[in-house]
C-alpha cells in the first residue's frame, strides 16, 4: 500500500471543495504533483498544498494500492473521494458534504461525522461512518430519478432526513435514528435503521426498509403479518400502495 | 472580408460544390470586397444553418429547466472570455444555446410555439440568446377568437385577428398545434379526429386548420401555416396526417412557397393499432409528399438518449407522463392554448423508440425533393439540437445506418423499410435541408443563401468534400460538422474551431401584417369583451412592448401592400 | 398645483397577484390615489418613509456618502470576499435580476432569492414531479372546485378571490362563487376558511399523510386507511376525495402551510402527485401562492440564465445548485459566506435569529428603498427608486405570466438596475487596477 | 407555534421601522381556551421561549386557533424562536416550532432593541 497523509493547514471558515482527494487522482502522481492538484475555496482556485500538508510515499502506484489518510478536521471540506473506484480513504475526523459521491469502489471510512449528501449517487464500494451522518445519505441529486445504485453504507450513529432517497440498489445501515422520510421512492435498495424514524418508504416501489425502533407509518401501507428477522419480531407492511405496493417495510415490535 | 477558395454549396443560387471566393461587406454578401481574408481552400462552405423548428425560448423551455436540475448539471462550462456560463443538455440555458448553435455553424433559429399571452416571456429569453438571429411562431389553433371567427365563417375578421395576434406577440408566423385539442384539454379531454367537434365552440379541427390557412394566405404572410397534427404521437396516426394534408391541397399559396409546413413529421407517420403492432408508415407519407406540392415538412428526428418533450399538445404530454411514469408539467393558457413538458429517455432497445428513429430517416430518404424536408430533431423533443451532426451523417451513410440498426431490436426490420433504402444524401441535399429550404419555407429572403444582398452568415467546415467519402468516413464527417472551423454571422467571425470569439446580440424577426381598418374595427369589440370578461389581464397590458425586441427586424405583410418579393 | 394625471391599468407590485387594473392618480409628482388596490397594494403604491441618501458605515455609524463612494465600497467588499452572497430579488424587476446575475458571475458569488424562505420547497417538489398548472384566467373561466391548502389569500392575496378564484366570473363559471365548491385545508381557521364550503382542519405537520390518504381514496384504495389520518376522520377525507373527483375543473392553490411545515418539499411532491392522479378522473391544476410580486420573475430569470431558479452558486465560474447547501440560510447558518449583498428583501427580519446573527458578522451591502432591520446590520446602504412605481420593468405573476410594470411617478434615485451596473463597473475598474498593480 | 401572513403585517412589511409594523407583528395569537387558562387579558404580554431564544409579545385571543397552537405574524419577533436548521433543503421550519408560552409583565422589545448589539 502507498500511504499519503493530508492535513489541513488551518481552520477553514469558507468551505473547501476538494474532489481531487481521491485514490484515482493521486495514484499516478508523485507527491509534488499531488500538491499541485486543484482545490477551491469559495471563488478562489488554489492548489492542495496551499490549504493542506501532503506527506507520504512518492512513487506512483495503482489506485487500489492507495491509502489516503485525512488527519485533522475535514468537516468543512466537501467532495472527498468523489467518484473513487478503488483504494481507501480514512478520514480521522469528520468529513464535509458529498463525501464519497459517485464512488464505485474502494473504502471510505470516517471516524467522526459525515455532513449531508454522504455517498450521493454511489455505485459501489463501502462507506463507514463511526459518528452521525447528515441528510440525504445515499440519495440522488435534485431532480434525478435514481440515487445510490450499489455498494454499502454504514452509519454507526444517527442519520438525517431523506436517507436513501430514490435508492435504486445497494444497502444502507444506520445504527441509531434516522430523520424524516427514509427510503422515499425506494426502487430496490435495502435500508436498516437501528433506532426510530418517521414516515419511511414514501412512494417506495421496491426494496426493503427495516426499522427496529419506533416509527409512524404512512396510511398508504398495508399491514401484514408479524415476521421474525434475526430473532426479533417485526410488523410487516407492504407499500407504498400509491406505487405498486411491492416494497416491504418491517417495523420492530416493542417488547413491553 | 474575403473567403478564398472554398468549395461552396449555395443551392438557392444553383451552386453545388464550386470552388469560389466569397465577398462580404458590412454584414452582407457582395460581388466584390476587400479586407481580411480567410483561406478556405478546398474546404466545405455553406450558408449559415437555419433551424426552422426548435423550442428554444419561453415558458415551457424554462419549465423544462426548472423541473430538470438533473439536466442543467450536464454540459456545464464556466464563464470564460466572452462567454457566460453554459448549462444543460436537452434544456440548455440561453447562453449555451447561442454558443452551441454558433459552434455548429448555425446562425438562425426559430422558436416553434408561443402563445400570445406569454410572448413577452419568449422574447425575454430570445433576447438573451446570443449570436443567432431568431423569431417565434405564434400559436393560434386553440384560440377562442380564432374558433369564433371560423365558426362564423368570417375570414376577414379572422385575418384581422391573426394580424393583431402576430403584432401583439411580435410573432413571425401562424403555428397550429393539435387544433381544438388544446381547448378540449381545458376540461381534460381531447379531439380524436379532424372532424371531431371542439366542445363548446361548434367548430372542428378541420375548419380551424382551413380557416387559418386561408387567413394566412389572405395576409400574404412570409411563412405558411406551421402545423402540428391532431393525434400526434399515436399509433395509426398517419391517416390523420393524410386527411389533414388533403384539407389544404386546394388552397392557393399567396407566395411562391408551400401552403402548409408540417412540424416534426416523424411523430405523425405511424401505423398500427397500438404499441404492440406499432410500425412505420413513412413510405405512405413520403408518397404523398412526392405526389403533392402544397406541403413541406421537418423531420423531427428522434435519437436515442435523453430528451425533454415539450409541446402545446398538452393531452399528449399527459399521456407521455402516464406511460413513462415520469414527472409532468402542464400549463394551460386562458383563451389560447395548453401545453406540457415531460422528460424522456429514448432507448435503442425499445422497439417503439427504434421504429420512431427509423421513421424520421425514412421520411427524409424517401421524399425525393430535399426542398420539401428539413433536418430537425424538434429540439428537444426528439433529441437536443447539438445532435444534428448525428442525423446528417445517418442520412449520408448507409453503412452507418446499417451499423446502428444491427444493435437494435430484431423486430425493427419488420416494422420499417429503412434497411432497404440505399439512398445516401450528398452535400447538396444537406445544404438544402439545413440552409436553403428552411430559409425559403420560413420566407426569409436574406437567409440560407450566399447571393449578393444575403446576410453574410457563412459556415466553413474543416472538411474537404472532394476528398472525403461521406458514406464510409461518417465519423470524420460527424466530427467536422459538429464544430465548424469558422462560423461567420453578419460578416463577423463568431466562432472558430469551437471557440466563441464574440457574441453579437442577434436580431428578432417578426411580421407586421396590415389589414383594412374596417376589419379591425369589427374585431376590436370582440376583443374588448374578451378582456373585460374572460382574460385575467387588461387589454392594454397584453401586447409585447418594443422594449423586449431591442434588435427587431420587422417584415411587412398583409392585405394592403404590394405583392412581396419572392424568396431567392 | 399641477393637473392630476390618471394612469389606467397600472400594475400593483406588491404580491404575486400582480393586479393590473389599478387606476393611479398622480398629482404634483406624488401618487394621490390608487383605486382598485387592496390595502397591501395601496400601502405600497402610496408610499412612505424612504432612505434618502447612500450611507457607508464608518466607526460603527452609517454616514452619508455619494453613490459612487457607495458603489466603490460595495465593489471592494464583493471583490475581497471568497464567497459573497447576493440575496433578495423578490421585489424588483427581472431587468435588475439580470444585472445581478451578471454581477454574481463576475465576482463569483452565490445568488439566491427569497423563494428559499417561502416556496423553495415547492421548487424542489416540482423538480421531483413537475407542475401541472395553468394561468389564473383558466381557473377563473373554468374552475368549479377550488382548494386552498395551507394558504390564506384573504390576508396575503386579498384580491385573489375576486379576480382569479372563488368569486371570479368567467365563460364557464357565470355564477361565480355560487357555482363553486370551495375547500380549505389548514391547521387553523382563517378568514379564508370562513369563505369555504368545506373546511378540513388537520393536525400540524400532518399534511403529507393526509395527502397520501387522499391519493389512496382517489385511486379507489381507501379501504385500508385507518379511521383517522392527521386528525381528520376517514369519512371526511372520503367526502373530500369525492368532491375532488366530481369536479369538472379543479384547482389546488397551496401556500407556506405546506412548505414551512414538517415534510417541506415532500408535502409539495405529494400534492403534485395528487393533482396528476386527479387528471385521470377529471381536470385538475395546481398553483403555488407566490408572495412577493416578482419572486417568480427572479426564478424565471435565473433559470434561463443559469439553468436553475434559485440558490445558484457561481463561485467556481459555472452554475451549481443545491438548496440545503447553496441557499442563503444554509450559507449563513454554516458561516460559509463572507459578505452579503441584500437587495429588495429584508433578510435580517425574515431569517431565523441565529441566521440573521451570522449576517450581522459579515460585511453587508443593502440596496432598498426603505430602512428596515437589514439596514441596521449593513455596512453600505444604497437607496433605490421603487420598481413598479418609479421604474418600469418586467415581473412574473404567481402563475408565471410576465407583465410589464408601469412607471407612475419620477424618482431622483437610481433604479436597482443602475445601482447594480454602478457596482459592476466599479468591480471591473478595481479588478483592472489590481491586475495592473500585479503586472 | 406557526408563523404566517396577516393583512396588517403585509400592509406594513415594507415599513418595518414604523409603529404600525410593531403593532401588527409583535403579536401572539392564542386560542381562546389557552388565552383563558393563561389568565391573559387584552393588552397583557406573553413570553415565548424555546431552545432558540425567547421573546415577549402582545397577546391576542383568536377563535380560529385550536388549543396548544399559537400563531405569530411572520417577522423578526417570531424568528427569534425559529431554528437555523434547514433540513437539507434550504428552508427553515417557520411552522410547527415547539415553544413554551407564559404570561409576563415584561415589555415587548421594539424593533431596534431587537437588533441592538447584533453586529459584531
Amino acid at each position: 500500500m502507498r500511504s499519503i497523509v493530508i492535513a489541513p493547514r488551518n481552520v477553514f471558515c469558507i468551505s473547501v471543495e476538494a474532489e481531487n482527494i481521491s485514490p484515482d487522482r493521486f495514484a499516478p502522481l508523485k507527491i509534488e504533483e499531488i500538491k499541485k492538484l486543484i482545490v477551491w475555496q469559495g471563488n478562489r482556485q488554489k492548489i492542495l498544498s496551499d490549504l493542506f500538508t501532503v506527506d507520504g510515499e512518492d512513487s506512483p502506484s495503482k489506485a487500489e494500492d492507495m491509502a489516503i489518510r485525512l488527519s485533522g478536521d475535514f468537516s468543512n471540506v466537501k467532495r472527498i473521494g468523489e467518484g473513487m473506484t478503488s483504494g481507501a480513504i480514512e478520514v480521522q475526523g469528520s468529513a464535509g458534504m458529498h463525501a464519497g459521491n459517485h464512488m464505485s469502489g474502494g473504502i471510505l471510512s470516517i471516524a467522526g461525522n459525515a455532513d449531508d449528501w454522504l455517498a450521493r449517487e454511489m455505485l459501489g464500494g463501502r462507506v463507514v461512518v463511526m459518528g452521525d451522518a447528515g441528510n440525504y445519505v445515499g440519495a440522488g441529486y435534485r431532480g434525478e430519478k435514481c440515487g445510490m445504485r450499489g455498494g454499502e453504507i454504514e452509519v454507526r450513529g444517527n442519520a438525517g432526513a431523506y436517507l436513501g432517497e430514490h435508492l435504486c440498489g445497494g444497502s444502507i445501515r444506520v445504527g441509531g435514528n434516522a430523520g424524516d422520510f427514509p427510503g422515499a421512492a425506494n426502487q430496490g435498495g435495502t435500508i436498516f435503521i437501528g433506532g426510530s424514524t418517521y414516515l419511511p418508504g414514501a412512494e417506495m416501489s421496491k426494496g426493503t426498509i427495516n426499522v427496529r425502533g419506533e416509527t409512524k407509518v404512512l396510511p398508504s401501507f398495508q399491514k401484514m403479518e408479524i415476521a421474525q428477522i434475526d430473532g426479533t419480531d417485526y410488523q410487516k407492511y407492504l407499500g407504498d400502495l400509491l406505487e405498486n405496493g411491492k416494497g416491504e417495510l418491517f417495523v420492530g415490535v416493542a417488547v413491553p | 472580408m474575403i473567403i478564398r477558395g472554398g468549395i461552396v454549396y449555395d443551392p438557392s443560387n444553383g451552386i453545388f460544390g464550386e470552388e469560389m471566393d466569397l465577398f462580404i461587406d458590412r454584414g452582407k454578401m457582395v460581388e466584390e470586397a476587400r479586407g481580411e481574408e480567410i483561406d478556405a481552400s478546398g474546404l466545405l462552405v455553406m450558408p449559415g444553418g437555419v433551424d426552422a423548428h426548435a423550442h428554444i425560448a419561453g415558458k415551457k423551455v424554462n419549465t423544462g429547466r426548472i423541473m430538470r436540475p438533473d439536466d442543467s448539471r450536464l454540459g456545464t462550462e464556466p464563464r470564460n472570455g466572452v462567454c457566460r456560463p453554459s448549462t444543460g443538455y436537452t434544456v440548455p440555458n440561453c447562453y449555451a444555446m447561442g454558443y452551441r448553435y454558433a459552434r455548429m455553424g448555425y446562425t438562425t433559429a426559430f422558436e416553434a410555439a408561443t402563445p400570445i399571452l406569454e410572448a413577452r416571456h419568449t422574447h425575454e429569453e430570445l433576447q438573451e440568446i446570443p449570436i443567432i438571429d431568431k423569431g417565434a411562431l405564434t400559436l393560434f389553433g386553440n384560440n377562442w377568437q380564432v374558433m369564433e371567427c371560423v365558426r362564423d365563417k368570417d375570414l376577414s375578421k379572422l385575418a384581422a385577428y391573426v394580424a393583431w395576434g402576430l403584432r401583439s406577440a411580435r410573432g413571425y408566423g401562424v403555428k397550429i398545434v393539435n387544433p381544438g385539442g388544446g381547448e378540449s384539454w381545458g376540461f381534460g379531454t381531447n379531439v380524436k379526429s379532424v372532424n371531431d367537434p371542439v366542445p363548446n365552440f361548434d367548430v372542428t379541427p378541420a375548419e380551424i386548420i382551413r380557416g387559418l390557412a386561408q387567413a394566412n394566405e389572405l395576409l400574404h404572410l412570409p411563412h405558411s401555416i406551421h402545423l402540428h397534427f391532431n393525434n400526434l404521437g399515436k399509433p395509426g396516426n398517419y391517416t390523420t396526417a393524410i386527411e389533414t394534408l388533403d384539407l389544404l391541397k386546394d388552397i392557393k399559396p399567396s407566395r411562391m412557397r408551400q401552403v402548409v409546413h408540417v412540424a416534426h413529421m416523424q411523430f405523425s407517420a405511424y401505423g398500427g393499432t397500438g404499441w404492440r403492432d406499432f410500425e412505420s408508415k413513412a413510405p405512405v407519407i413520403a408518397d404523398y409528399f412526392n405526389s403533392h406540392n402544397h406541403a413541406t415538412m421537418d423531420m423531427g428526428q428522434l435519437l436515442f438518449g435523453s430528451a425533454t418533450t415539450m409541446t402545446a399538445d398538452a393531452p399528449l404530454e399527459y399521456g407521455n407522463a402516464r406511460l413513462t411514469h415520469n414527472k409532468w408539467s402542464n400549463h394551460d393558457i386562458e383563451l389560447e392554448e395548453s401545453s406540457g413538458v415531460v422528460p424522456m429517455i429514448y432507448s435503442r432497445k425499445m422497439l417503439v423508440n427504434a421504429v420512431q428513429w427509423a421513421v424520421g430517416l425514412e421520411l427524409a430518404l424517401l421524399v425525393d425533393d430535399p426542398w420539401k424536408v428539413l433536418m430537425t430533431t424538434d429540439h428537444p423533443n426528439g433529441s437536443p439540437f447539438v445532435n444534428y451532426p448525428e442525423v446528417v451523417t445517418l442520412l449520408m451513410s448507409k453503412p452507418k445506418r446499417d451499423a446502428e440498426m444491427a444493435s437494435m431490436h430484431e423486430q425493427l426490420q419488420k416494422r420499417t423499410g429503412l434497411g432497404e433504402i440505399q439512398r445516401e444524401l450528398d452535400w447538396a441535399d444537406i445544404a438544402i435541408m439545413t440552409r436553403a429550404a428552411p430559409a425559403r419555407i420560413l420566407g426569409l429572403p436574406d437567409k440560407g443563401h450566399l447571393g449578393p444582398g444575403a446576410d453574410a452568415d457563412i459556415t466553413i467546415y474543416n472538411l474537404k468534400p472532394e476528398e472525403l467519402d461521406t458514406s464510409q468516413d461518417h465519423s470524420l464527417v460527424k466530427k467536422a460538422i459538429s464544430t465548424a472551423m469558422y462560423t461567420i454571422k453578419g460578416g463577423v467571425v463568431v466562432s472558430k474551431d469551437g471557440k466563441i470569439l464574440c457574441t453579437p446580440p442577434g436580431r428578432a424577426f417578426w411580421v407586421d401584417a396590415a389589414v383594412p381598418q374596417a376589419d379591425t374595427d369589427r374585431l376590436m369589440p370582440d376583443l374588448q369583451e374578451k378582456f373585460a370578461k374572460y382574460y385575467s389581464i387588461q387589454l392594454s397590458n397584453y401586447a409585447v412592448q418594443d422594449a423586449y425586441l431591442p434588435h427587431a427586424n420587422v417584415i411587412r405583410a398583409g392585405l394592403s401592400i404590394e405583392p412581396l418579393q419572392e424568396v431567392a | 398645483m399641477s393637473e392630476a394625471t390618471i394612469i389606467k391599468d397600472a400594475i400593483c407590485s406588491f404580491c404575486g397577484c400582480l393586479c393590473d387594473d389599478i387606476i393611479v392618480e398622480v398629482e404634483g409628482g406624488k401618487v394621490q390615489r390608487a383605486r382598485h388596490a387592496c390595502p397591501l397594494g395601496s400601502s405600497k403604491i402610496m408610499g412612505h418613509g424612504r432612505i434618502e441618501s447612500p450611507m457607508i458605515r464608518k466607526d460603527g455609524e452609517l454616514v452619508e456618502s455619494s453613490f459612487q463612494e457607495a458603489y466603490d465600497r460595495s465593489a471592494q467588499i464583493l471583490l475581497q470576499a471568497n464567497k459573497p452572497l447576493m440575496y433578495g430579488w423578490a421585489s424588483t424587476s427581472c431587468e435588475a435580476a439580470e444585472k445581478g446575475i451578471l454581477l454574481a458571475e463576475e465576482v463569483g458569488a452565490v445568488i439566491d432569492s427569497t423563494a428559499t424562505v417561502c416556496h423553495g420547497p415547492s421548487v424542489i417538489g416540482i423538480e421531483e414531479k413537475g407542475l401541472p398548472g395553468a394561468t389564473l384566467g383558466q381557473v377563473k373561466n373554468r374552475a368549479d372546485t377550488i382548494i386552498f391548502w395551507g394558504c390564506n389569500p384573504a390576508e396575503a392575496h386579498p384580491r385573489h378571490f375576486r379576480r382569479y378564484s372563488s368569486n371570479s366570473i368567467g365563460r364557464f363559471t357565470p355564477q361565480g362563487r355560487e357555482g363553486r365548491k370551495i375547500i380549505v385545508v389548514d391547521v387553523r381557521a382563517t378568514r379564508t376558511s370562513r369563505n369555504a364550503d368545506k373546511f378540513v382542519r388537520i393536525d400540524p405537520g400532518c399534511d403529507y399523510e393526509v395527502i397520501s390518504a387522499l391519493r389512496m381514496l382517489v385511486a379507489g384504495k381507501g379501504d385500508i386507511l385507518p379511521e383517522r389520518v392527521g386528525g381528520v376522520l376517514k369519512a371526511d377525507l372520503a367526502e373530500l376525495a369525492a368532491m375532488l373527483k366530481a369536479a369538472r375543473f379543479g384547482a389546488l392553490f397551496f401556500g407556506l402551510g405546506l412548505t414551512h411545515s414538517r415534510g417541506r418539499y415532500k408535502n409539495i411532491d405529494n400534492a403534485l402527485s395528487l393533482v396528476a392522479e386527479l387528471n385521470q378522473h377529471t381536470k385538475f391544476v395546481v398553483l403555488p401562492m407566490r408572495g412577493h410580486y416578482n419572486v417568480g420573475g427572479i426564478g424565471q430569470t435565473l433559470a434561463w440564465s443559469s439553468g436553475y431558479p434559485m440558490s445558484v452558486d457561481f463561485t467556481r465560474g459555472m452554475p451549481y445548485f443545491n438548496p440545503g447547501e447553496t441557499a442563503a440560510c444554509d450559507l449563513l447558518a454554516r458561516k460559509d459566506t463572507d459578505a452579503a449583498l441584500i437587495i429588495a428583501a429584508d433578510a435580517a427580519s425574515n431569517f431565523p435569529r441565529a441566521t440573521a446573527e451570522a449576517l450581522a458578522n459579515i460585511p453587508v451591502i443593502q440596496i432598498d428603498p426603505y430602512e428596515n432591520p437589514t439596514t441596521l446590520l449593513s455596512d453600505v446602504v444604497i437607496p433605490c427608486a421603487i420598481a413598479g412605481v418609479e421604474v418600469e420593468g418586467t415581473a412574473y405573476r404567481m402563475d408565471g405570466l410576465a407583465l410589464r410594470l408601469r412607471k407612475m411617478v419620477d424618482s431622483s434615485l437610481p433604479s436597482d438596475e443602475e445601482i447594480l451596473m454602478g457596482i459592476l463597473q466599479s468591480v471591473r475598474k478595481q479588478r483592472q487596477m489590481m491586475a495592473n498593480e500585479g503586472a | 407555534m406557526i408563523t404566517g401572513r396577516t393583512l396588517a403585517q403585509g400592509a406594513e412589511c415594507e415599513n418595518k421601522m414604523s409603529p404600525g409594523f410593531f403593532r401588527a407583528v409583535a403579536l401572539c395569537h392564542i386560542s381562546e381556551t389557552d388565552f383563558k387558562s393563561l389568565e391573559l387579558t387584552e393588552g397583557r404580554n406573553v413570553l415565548l421561549k424555546n431552545e432558540c431564544g425567547q421573546v415577549v409579545l402582545a397577546a391576542k385571543a383568536d377563535s380560529g386557533l385550536p388549543e396548544n397552537i399559537v400563531f405569530l405574524p411572520m417577522g423578526p419577533w417570531a424568528n427569534v424562536l425559529v431554528g437555523r436548521e434547514t433540513g437539507g433543503c434550504g428552508t427553515p421550519h417557520f411552522k410547527g416550532v415547539k415553544v413554551e408560552v407564559a404570561a409576563t409583565d415584561l415589555p415587548v422589545s421594539d424593533i431596534r432593541e431587537l437588533f441592538t448589539n447584533m453586529r459584531r
